[in-house]
């Protein structure tokens, strides 16, 4: 795979940005997009746009055809069993919600418990939080060890008869962590609990195989994914959309509609209320086409070597700590350095180019458990190279110059 | 034009006057079907004997001149069927209009078949597929007996 | 205002649909897109993208510029009195779901009554009907009258003094009729009920302004408006995005976080959880830049004009039946035809090119008490001429003529 | 090079040494600040006498170097004022960090104003801003007694 070439398909990196070549180490935050995806935007709304699934008119019925195929083109993506599987939404954080409100809705009650992580990102804990106000149901946080893992022991201590779901996340957005989710869903599986993959970070990354991980639930966010932003992917087990109530109202999810009472469409209709993200779900068509092209196995490859490169440089410079060490680790690192706040990295950094993230990253409570308020994280993509860490590493020098004076 | 292969003078003959549209009291098995996009209703009523054979068959609803005709069309063909021929013509007809060029079936003669051909005009239009096959989906829930209306 | 020049900006009307020029009659379902619209898409996504509001790199400090400044010029279009009350939301089914599910959950009890009308979208009544399941209230529907016109008197005869929500359409996407709204505020205000305008269809066609109407809470589809998919807008009094609790959670939302509980952060953030469709905001500050270009009191002009033709036109073809006739009428003209199924004249219409609706529009409930289990409707847009409309009629007396035989 | 502009010694000196950064247990006033977005806190104590006149001020927390500093050079600016002037040079610092040239407000020294200027120089970096002036409008908070935090 030549990464150069790979590189090429973003049209972002032909422009310079205030000067410099950008070096985007910001895509646990949201990817760049290829122009494969760009260009189907342009088209679809220039020549082929026309609202989707509504009229019978030949704009309508190529839309509702691209649409849907899509549909299926994630669905393979991910090896689910079944199109009608794969929900979309406005992103990863609705795809959450969907599951944790229809699911209390439906199946908890006062004092049933809901098992985290102390890793989860705020979107896989807000939702979970708000039955805990109106169910009044429990939230447990499996720990993270010293290395920034969360291992099976540590969810398996934690469950208990009261456990009704565990929800957790694929690859933390902070220490890189990849969790044994196929190990952690069969555990799950043989008490009886449902679990939900927050796949944010793992889904770019990391070859998906719905049924051979068997996890009930897997939130995906699109723009993380080389795909336009508004829009998400919740998979999740047929089984759970028929026995789980719709979600949001409106156009389009409906059977019958009478004064007194509704009556409700079946799948995929049911969780898509009201009009769609029609150009969103076109484009995400091609990231999916972009990414079979190059091959997931050859991106991981290819993020894996450069993760280790990452490690290596960031332990050789000693101003440098990174945050967690896990032993099976995605494309994310984080870090800080001896007494300059994240902050203060990231505005120095950005003078050169280098596009990082500093703060919290949306998980409080990962931090406060590090006793930090903020740390700093560079994290990979396909086009990432050497080079971009090189040039980190560079920047992150310039940073104790300055803060040494 | 392609239009008059899909408004085929048989079909507008069936769309505006449906054979067998009426409610039966005299039936056993029934079934309702809804396309929720654009409203189009149909209940198809049966009276299947001892021996599974559809000893009358009618339907109710509305809709447009491909689901009526559809409708008309089939309840016609249906009557005097015995259940396993009733699978092998819902199947025969859904496979023609989803793919194959030909009815394959032998139970029909060939005016019959020339009839249900008619519909295969909704073949190039995608959107319409649904108002030709409502009626026979339902007829497959009937024979099952299994309403397949949902209720909330 | 030259219209031809107006058409030439929706680069779809450039290319043939199956060999026929496109007439466009389906903008109620969704619009076409301005080449400004989509080309800052294209520029946002292949030279400017970043995430928004979570790293303070150069990119993504632009962006968040981008994104809030859109959110002040919806603000000034639509003359809410605070950039923070406008929330943006994956559409306008999303924003009623939100104002909905919230309310309910603070403020409604069994018993409590929320007043419809008859003319309602699925959208409009769907999640409301959800607090008849949880909360035990009641659903009330204001009837129209003869003309397809929903009266003050007919609210006004409905209100209770169990009514805790009034919500209503602003333009009824079947009949056309636009309703008193400012009027119905302020009988609903004298009683101290709070209202809600679903202005899926008042928004592209009529000037808002929120202070004048008073409202206190405005549904806005950006896809109906010239925007992009996957966009909608909530309009909500401060005073009501204050009151009310957050809707879904999850990253940027929060103020703090811990195991114990969670803080939620100020407006605009707090109803905003996840990643926003950032590139989708920022394209439709083109939106309405490309309306405010025109000008808004020049499109109701135009589009006055042409309805009112349009209703002449179809009159004179003594075959179609229109649906209402309202005094007061928005850009909609919903017909039967003579023994022709709505379905039967779309499909015949679409091989001239004549792309119309036919169905129920999502508002069942309507068509039951006309008897009508389907109508045809031809709705209109900036891009409509006088020549759409006499393309219709030719291709609404081809139907005759083929279904004559 | 602007970065220069942003971390001036000054900035880096109160950054890394901030004054007053100790939890007085002498005060009747405080309010804590905070921002989500990247977590830095800060909590303001002051101790107002019957002149209303703020005889202690002091401040916990933690941040980037630029939050630290304006904490810092605020709290040591703050002693001895009264609460009118506490008002004038917090409106003051706000219009100058988002708009104007200068300081206008004629309470501080020469080198007093030279110390608060030198966070100008987060003007050019929009997104840093708040950082400068969570201390302040957390001072605010603080006079007014009310705790800007809110509960759920
Ligand atoms: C009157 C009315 N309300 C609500 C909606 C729903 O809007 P959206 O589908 O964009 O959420 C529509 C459009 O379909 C509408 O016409
Ligand atoms: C691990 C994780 N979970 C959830 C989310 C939320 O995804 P989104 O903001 O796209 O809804 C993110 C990204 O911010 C994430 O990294």
């Amino acid at each position: 795979m030549n990464i150069d070439n790979i590189k090429k398909q973003f049209p972002i990196f032909d422009n310079k940005v205030q000067n410099n070549d950008l070096v985007y180490l910001d895509s646990a935050n949201s990817s760049q997009k290829p122009k494969v995806v760009v260009d189907r935007i342009y088209d679809f709304y220039t020549k082929e746009f026309s609202n989707v699934g509504r009229s019978v008119h030949y704009l309508a019925v190529a839309a509702t055809n691209l649409y849907e195929n899509t549909r299926v083109m994630v669905q393979k993506y991910i090896n689910a069993s079944d199109p009608n599987e794969i929900v979309f939404t406005k992103g990863a954080t609705e795809a959450i919600n969907l599951v944790a409100n229809t699911f209390g809705q439906k199946f908890l009650q006062e004092g049933d418990e809901i098992l985290l992580t102390e890793l989860e990102h705020h979107s896989n804990y807000v939702p979970w939080h708000y039955l805990r106000r109106s169910k009044g149901i429990k939230i447990k946080f499996a720990e993270f060890n010293s290395d920034g893992e969360v291992t099976l022991e540590s969810i398996e201590k934690n469950i208990t008869p009261k456990t009704k779901m565990i929800a957790i996340t694929h690859l933390s957005n902070v220490t890189g962590a990849i969790l044994p989710i196929k190990e952690i869903t069969k555990l799950a599986h043989s008490k009886n609990i449902p679990i939900l993959v927050d796949g944010c970070q793992g889904a770019p990354h990391l070859k998906l195989d719905m049924q051979d991980i068997d996890c009930d639930f897997y939130a995906i966010s699109c723009h993380k994914m080389y795909g336009p932003t508004g829009l998400g992917v919740l998979y999740a087990k047929k089984k759970w959309l028929d026995a789980l109530p719709p979600y949001q109202g409106g156009g389009g999810m409906i059977r019958e509609v009478k004064k007194e009472g509704i009556t409700f469409g079946d799948l995929p209709n049911k969780y898509e209320a009201g009009t769609m993200a029609t150009a969103q779900v076109i484009a995400f068509g091609e990231s999916i086409k972009f990414l079979n092209k190059i091959g997931i196995e050859n991106i991981e490859a290819h993020e894996s070597q450069l993760t280790q490169y990452g490690e290596e440089v960031l332990r050789k410079n000693n101003s440098v700590k990174l945050i967690g060490s896990p032993k099976n680790k995605g494309s994310v690192l984080s870090f800080t350095l001896d007494g300059i706040h994240a902050h203060d990295i990231a505005t120095i950094l950005d003078e050169d180019g280098v596009a990082i993230r500093a703060g919290h990253h949306c998980c409080q409570i990962l931090h406060d458990k590090l006793g930090l308020s903020a740390t700093a994280r560079a994290s990979l993509g396909v086009y990432n190279t050497k080079d971009d860490i090189d040039k980190l590493n560079e920047s992150l020098n310039k940073c104790k110059k300055i803060f040494d004076r | 034009m392609e239009l008059k292969e899909l408004y085929q003078e048989i079909i507008l003959d069936h769309g505006k006057n449906p054979r067998n549209l009426k409610k039966s009291d005299n039936f056993n098995k029934d079934a309702a079907g809804h396309n929720p996009l654009c409203g189009d209703k149909v209940h198809v009523f049966l009276k299947v004997d001892e021996n599974n054979k559809i000893s009358d068959i009618a339907f109710e609803g509305s809709g447009c001149a491909i689901s009526m005709a559809s409708a008309s069309i089939m309840t016609d063909l249906m009557k005097e069927k015995k259940e396993v021929e009733v699978k092998e013509l819902v199947d025969d007809f859904l496979e023609m209009i989803k793919k194959n060029p030909e009815l394959k079936s032998k139970i029909l003669a060939e005016d019959e078949k020339t009839k249900l051909m008619s519909l295969s005009g909704v073949k190039k239009y995608p959107m319409r597929v649904k108002c030709a096959t409502m009626a026979w989906h339902t007829l497959t829930s009937a024979m099952k007996n299994s309403n397949t209306e949902k209720s909330d």
